[in-house]
């Protein structure tokens, strides 16, 4: 088992909506204006097998991402 | 420095450790031990509250179940069942208010699952500090979205609830949820345990470290400035599995796979095992190992006491074992066998080998101590000087005001974030009195509703309590429903304080007297204790949950007007008074003692005008006077109206004045002579009638007017201001 | 026969095939793992509810279930589909329609009575339906995003954009016009009891098939 | 204004009923059983003044991270 850390973003140009209202909150909070704040996921896990990273490309291919709004990478633990 | 002893750690006091021995004939465990002080807390023993709870009349033709079971059910016609109950997640959701709430709605549709019904309706009895403290706002819109969160994706409407917003709520918020559910009289199930050698099996969630301790920890005891260490013990609710689990045992129980069935909640394993074996007089042999877990290393104890969510625990037939885990495969869910049931009566429980509970499971259930609640009674506040309140200059800016109080406004805000139609029943949404949904597959419908009148109660418990229940009937009878069972929730201060313990007493013989006049029995309910802090107390809230039967759902009655011209009429001549009130914005003075046989009888009037097919509307008189009644019923038909109001001692009161006994009804002209025929004796008053974009109130020598579009603006945008 | 696909966290399957009644038609289920529809299904619904608990995205797990190689296999031999709220993200996320539905722009779940304005009323499920009909929207991710000059629009949201979609597009068809998604629930729009009948012809269409 | 980077993961022992549900999926889709997998947030974000971490972890105390169910960690980028 290889342990890897996915990494999916909302595209560039793709409004992100979640990340905007949390800006106007930090703001709110009196933390001031933020920029460019985008909320994404990390999906951590364990893959079996001896192409760690094939595999993971291909989940996200499969499954992670959705290739019309977000954008994924991967990290391979060393 | 001494250390201070176990069972003081885990809350039990020196008598009822002392007690143990006696009953287990040695020393417990360190396992028994917690497995003891979560059992006797007052969460699941209901040590301060039994004694009072034996006051209510839990039997009548339409009971199939009383209290004792997970759910109570009452008969509504051919073969089939309502199960309802209602229950508190008050202390969770002040600690975490998205996963407290959250995980109420999950327990009380468990509740209703483990009796064999299907859920097909929540509702949600909401209470927190005023919405100007930061802390309140966070909890409310967290409580609320953690209620909708969960229960629209477990797929059961959220038709209703209540909403109360008051200082005596800022450090204990209080979370009620009620669950109904429909099953036929033949597949309702018990938690009783029945056969010695049939399988235990766990089905559902794995186990985890969740609200280890929760239940005496979270519910039992007040909450004081350490919060931040109870943090780890927080449940996470998983309402997908919930789905998973309704749908799985609903299927596993047509199928009559289960002997008894029980759901885990407080002091989960311990709880739900030593329940089922004790009420059926049995014992069970448990093997920890065979529980499967989230993490490796739980020990014993915390395997026992684990709070982790959806999980259900059935007596199956070894012969059946096989399709039990064949269906749950399906659903994706874990079903284990754990244990046996055995002639014993003793609950036995063994782990990598050892022996490490044996104690006989009634020890932890019957034999738990009863105290009672302690008492001194208190003096019943005078009437309000009404000339102690000055009159408002602007009785419309008084009005819209009013309107705009979170505690008067629109709900929508709360109502719109929850799934109130799924399953497409919602006959009557949330917005009016007590929602209707039909009953599957039949032309009948129930009405439900939640109440409370805490400010009364807190000024006249017993009084209050009676207030209370007559206001959640007259919810139910303005859909044109008739009462046909009660649930509770009992929710209060400390009770070993004389005044609270007093005030408990009353208000459940109020309720008792109340429910009697109305012959509805209590079938199930729930105990809150302890929500205050050191700062201050919240008011006595015992909240009642209603059910009514309609016969014909197409006759359900809402409380919008429906046609021009039609004639607004109030039926009932119940007081209007400024003691308590909204208006006010306080609980002073003291509302007048409700006239149980005036408000049965114009309860009764209604109901049967709503089955002639009299009624265009109906909407009852509560929070906010007659004012706020008649702009809520405007509002919802989109149409207003002109009304001149009985002349009564000043315009403020007549206005916006509280008190039962009243509702407000509209009926085309023609078919008023058969409404006061049908009423004899209980005075029914033409007001005024419908029509116009106004509403218009005369009252005495004062004419107000409100347009509908400023109501609107008042009225919607209570909340959403609040919040802002 | 109308087959109604459910998925583990399904909810409206039964509202759905009720729908189906109404308009006098029958409806069996479809489990997810099945490898086929149904022998003699002559329209799918794909309806509401969190498959899945809307884990991820939701409809993506969904999306990827078995059954789904068989409902793209019958639209594309030109059977009608339609999917209501969840159904509508699986059939995005499958990509049998163009788009994704992202979280509300309010971020909250939103249950309220709509009016919607029917755009194109030439697809094989929305003929027969009035210009304007009112059907309940309750939903957490019906925030449509795609783009409007290369969809077949069929509904938009009348007045207010309660969710913040796209060009306040409610559903949308592929370019054949016999696959239809929609987030608003034409199901609970078919009983007058209920408060309003406009979704029924939806399914008589799908039903007449 | 500096990049910032916050990482919010489901704490250790608590339930993670998202990461549960894609590591069924990913089973059924023919991956195989796949270990430990957890999801979480990545929040990017550019924070102003002269202490973006101390900033940051203010912001996940106060809004980004609920620390009764989740830890947070912070990166700044250089
Ligand atoms: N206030 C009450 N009024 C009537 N019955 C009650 C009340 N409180 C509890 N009960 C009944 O006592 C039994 C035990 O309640 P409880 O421990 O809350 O159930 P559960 O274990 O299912 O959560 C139930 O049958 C419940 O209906
Ligand atoms: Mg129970």
């Amino acid at each position: 088992m290889t342990r890897v850390i996915v990494t999916v973003m909302p595209r560039a140009g793709v409004l992100d909506p979640q990340g905007q209202a949390v800006a106007i909150s930090l703001d709110r909070l009196g933390f001031g204006h933020v920029d460019n704040l985008r909320i994404g996921k990390r999906i951590e896990l364990d893959v079996p097998g001896d192409d760690p990273e094939g595999q993971a490309r291909r989940m996200c291919e499969a499954l992670l991402a959705n290739p019309l709004i977000e954008d994924y990478s991967i990290e391979v633990a060393s | 420095m001494t250390e201070v002893p176990l069972h003081r750690r885990l809350g039990l006091t020196d008598h009822e450790n002392d007690l143990i021995p006696g009953l287990i004939g040695r020393a417990p465990t360190d396992a028994e031990l917690m497995m003891f002080s979560l059992m006797w807390s007052e969460h699941c023993s209901y040590k301060h509250s039994k004694p009072v709870l034996k006051r209510f009349t839990t039997t009548g033709a339409r009971v199939l179940q009383g209290p004792g079971e997970n759910a109570g059910a009452v008969d509504v016609g051919d073969g089939m069942a309502v199960a309802l109950k209602v229950e508190s997640h008050n202390h969770p959701s002040a600690v975490e208010p998205f996963e407290g709430a959250a995980t109420g709605v999950g327990g009380i549709v468990r509740d209703i699952l483990a009796v064999g019904a299907r859920p097909i309706a929540l509702l949600d009895s909401l209470r927190f500090g005023a919405l100007t403290s930061a802390r309140s706002r966070h909890l409310f819109a967290r409580a609320v979205k953690g209620i909708g969160t969960y229960g629209n994706c477990i797929g059961v409407p959220t038709v209703g609830g209540e909403l109360m917003f008051d200082d005596r709520y800022e450090d204990s918020c209080l979370v009620n949820a009620m669950c109904v559910g429909v099953v036929s009289h033949d597949g309702m199930l018990s938690a009783s345990a029945q056969t010695p050698g049939n399988a235990l099996m766990l089905i559902g969630n794995r186990t985890g470290r969740d609200g280890i301790g929760g239940a005496s920890i979270l519910a039992s005891a007040e909450l004081g400035d350490g919060d931040a260490d109870k943090r780890p013990s927080v449940q996470v609710g998983d309402p997908f599995t919930e789905r998973k689990l309704l749908d799985c045992c609903l299927e596993l129980a047509a199928a009559d796979l289960f002997v008894a069935f029980q759901d885990l909640g407080a002091a989960g394993l311990t709880s739900a095992a030593s329940e089922m074996a004790a009420k059926g007089g049995r014992g069970l042999d448990i093997d920890l190992d065979a529980v499967p877990l989230r993490e490796e290393g739980m020990p014993a104890a915390e395997i026992l006491v684990s709070e982790s969510q959806e999980r259900m625990l059935a007596e199956v037939l070894p012969a059946d074992v096989a399709r039990v885990v064949e269906i749950c495969t399906r659903w994706q869910l874990d079903a284990t066998v754990i244990g046996t049931i055995t002639d014993t009566g003793h609950f036995v429980a063994r782990h990598h080998g050892d022996v490490v509970v044996d104690i006989p499971a009634s020890a932890l259930t019957d034999d738990a101590p009863v105290y009672g609640v302690a008492s001194e009674p208190q003096p019943i506040p005078a009437p309000l000087d009404l000339a102690s309140v000055a009159p408002p200059a602007d009785l419309a800016a008084a009005w819209r005001g009013l309107l705009a109080n979170p505690n008067v406004g629109s709900a929508r805000w709360v109502y719109e974030q929850y799934d109130h139609l799924v399953g497409a029943n919602t006959i009557v949404r949330p917005g009016g009195d007590a929602a209707v949904v039909r009953l599957p597959g039949r032309d009948t419908a129930i009405a439900i509703t939640t109440d409370c009148q805490p400010r009364h109660c807190e000024l006249d418990p017993r009084n209050g309590g009676r207030a209370t229940v007559l206001e959640a009937a007259r919810n139910i009878a303005c859909t044109g429903a008739r009462p046909i069972a009660a649930s509770d929730c009992l929710n209060f201060a400390n009770p070993e304080k004389g005044p609270t313990g007093w005030r408990l007493t009353e208000a459940v013989e109020g309720l008792a007297e109340a429910l009697e006049a109305l012959t509805v029995p209590v079938v199930s309910g729930n105990v809150s204790l302890y929500n205050e802090s050191p700062a201050r107390a919240i008011y006595p809230t015992p909240v009642v949950g209603m059910v009514g039967l309609l016969d014909h759902a197409e006759r359900a009655v809402g409380i919008s007007f429906q046609n021009d011209a039609d004639l607004v009429v109030l039926v009932g001549d119940g007081p209007a008074r400024l003691d308590a009130s909204e208006f006010l914005g306080r609980a002073e003075g003291c509302p007048p003692p409700p006239d149980l046989d005036a408000e049965v009888a114009v309860i009764d009037v209604v109901i049967r005008a709503a089955e002639a097919g009299l009624l265009a509307s109906a909407h009852d008189v509560s929070t906010g006077g007659i004012a706020t009644a008649l702009t809520e019923s405007a509002l919802a038909g989109g149409r207003g109206c002109r009304v001149t109001l009985p002349p009564g001692r000043r315009a403020d009161e007549d206005m916006f004045g509280e008190g039962g006994g009243r509702i407000v009804v509209t009926c085309r002209p023609s078919a008023l002579p058969a409404l006061m025929e049908l009423a004899g004796l209980v005075p029914v008053t033409p007001l005024g009638t419908v029509g116009g974009a106004e509403v218009g109130i005369t009252a005495g020598a004062h004419t107000v007017t409100l347009s509908l579009d400023d109501a609107r603006d008042a009225h919607e945008s209570a909340i959403p201001r609040a919040l802002a | 026969m109308i087959a109604v696909v459910r998925f583990p966290g399904s909810l409206d399957h039964d509202s759905a095939a009720k729908a189906v009644h109404a308009a006098g038609g029958t409806a069996t289920f479809a489990w997810q793992d099945d490898a086929e529809l149904p022998a003699g299904t002559t329209g799918v619904i794909l309806p509401g509810g969190f498959s899945y608990g809307d884990h991820l995205r939701p409809g993506a797990i969904a999306s990827r279930a078995p059954i789904m190689g068989a409902v793209r296999r019958f639209a594309e031999a030109g059977g009608r589909v339609l999917g209501i709220c969840n159904g509508f993200q699986v059939l995005c996320e499958a990509g049998l329609l163009p788009g994704v539905l992202r979280t509300n722009t309010t971020l909250s779940f939103v249950c309220r009575q709509v009016h919607l304005d029917v755009a194109d009323g030439d697809t094989a499920l929305t003929r027969g339906l009035a210009p304007t009909i009112s059907v309940p929207v309750k939903n957490q991710d019906g925030n449509w995003l795609g783009d409007p000059a290369t969809t077949r629009v069929v509904f938009r949201y009348h007045g207010e954009n309660p969710l913040g979609s796209t060009d306040a597009v409610a559903g949308v068809a592929n370019a054949r016009g016999n696959v239809v998604g929609l987030m608003p629930h034409p199901e609970e729009a078919v009983d007058a009891l209920l408060g309003s009948t406009d979704g029924l012809p939806l399914f008589r269409a799908l039903v007449a098939a």
